[in-house]
């Protein structure tokens, strides 16, 4: 069954496949995708994630289900960090395991579109000029029809 | 009671994270229940004066405006998403 | 540029996306793909890569090449691996780095897709009953033409 | 002299990974190159015998039987690849 963490620390890449993956010797592809903060002007002093704990996790769980009931994965795991982060720190990993790189791919393709516009988070830029919440953007509504079909 | 919950600039504007709130007679779906709170202060008229950009969940699930909603719901308002 | 590796050590995925990262803050998303060996009926004892030195190198760092010429990538790396592997062991890591989550993803399919039809690399699997050199998939040369468009 | 080189079954076919060659007179491609060495015994017959799974490689780069060689070339013969 997936697996999806809301947590405040860290997480370490290397780390969470090897415990995914543990012994398992029918698992050919996996692929990750992790999302950092981006500052591309250097203006940015800090990103603040706010989220709706409860609702959070079951949207996670909901759309890694999801994942695994569309493509033959042998393993999905979620972490959405909250809090405060510093350019260029982690926010998001999603990792999918398959025996089919097509399968790894799309599934965690599918995962981070639906995630960014279903998962409750809401960010909040702070830079020398004050606080601006992030807008969401048409193309993440966008991204979400490739699916449909 | 209803729990009412905000976030981002939703609950900056209201000024609160959560509320409880006895629905008044007649206020069946969110719709309604937002034309009411719309008519309490400036804060929460500010919240809801453009609802294209103002997502509602029921229940920790996405509904749309129209979601018929009871006096034991916990019903968040809350801008667009913006995690990932 | 791109860079590229062929060797016969493991890798480390996190500590490659440090080393490629670095102190940058313009980069969004982070795509990794590891291919590793697999068993699916339990009888591989193990998997041996041959390679044909120079030549790989080449069409490595070609095809890395041809990914950021197509997508806006701030980082490309290529990993792949050689000699005898046990069931399990990671064989090849690609990662992809943009601004733009679907630049890194499309970017991270296409070049396992022309790694696997270019890369001059030949799978022999050792089993109990002998050894076998692993046949090309015609489903490889079909995802090849994905990218043509 | 051509410096000759073969990968995977190809190699354990023909019993050795790479050698020197003198192009003879007229041949000129890849597919003419390949005739001659079919001629020379069992094993270079055996690896060549189904040309649909012979890839071949001039320069370290990927071509076809009809390329043109010289007597400085690499030429190497494989399998389709299965690496990644």
């Amino acid at each position: 069954m997936a697996s999806i963490s809301v947590q405040a620390d860290d997480f370490d890449i290397t780390g969470e496949i090897n415990a995914l993956k543990a012994d398992r010797v029918d698992i050919g592809a996996i692929v990750t995708f992790t999302g950092t903060v981006r500052d591309l002007d250097g203006s940015l002093t800090s990103m603040t994630l706010e989220h709706y704990p409860g609702m959070t996790e079951r949207e996670l769980q909901a759309v890694a289900d999801e994942a695994e009931a569309r493509w033959p994965l042998q393993a999905c795991r979620v972490i959405h960090r909250y809090g405060t982060l510093s350019p260029g720190e982690n926010i998001v990993l999603v990792i999918t395991m398959s025996a089919h790189r097509h399968a790894a791919f799309q599934a965690a393709d599918f995962l981070m579109d639906f995630l960014k516009s279903r998962a409750p988070f809401w960010k909040k830029e702070e830079t020398g000029e004050g606080a601006t919440w992030v807008d969401a953007r048409e193309s993440d509504e966008l991204a979400l029809k490739r699916w449909n079909s | 009671m209803a729990q009412l919950l905000y976030f981002s600039w939703v609950r900056e504007r209201i000024g609160k994270s959560e509320e409880q709130f006895d629905l008044p007679d007649g206020v069946q779906d969110v719709a309604a229940l937002i034309e009411v709170l719309r008519e309490r202060d400036n804060g929460y008229a500010t919240a809801f004066e453009d609802l294209s950009r103002i997502r509602i969940a029921v229940g920790q699930s996405h509904v749309g405006t129209d979601h018929t909603i009871s006096d034991t719901d916990e019903i968040a308002f809350f801008p667009p998403v913006t995690g990932g």
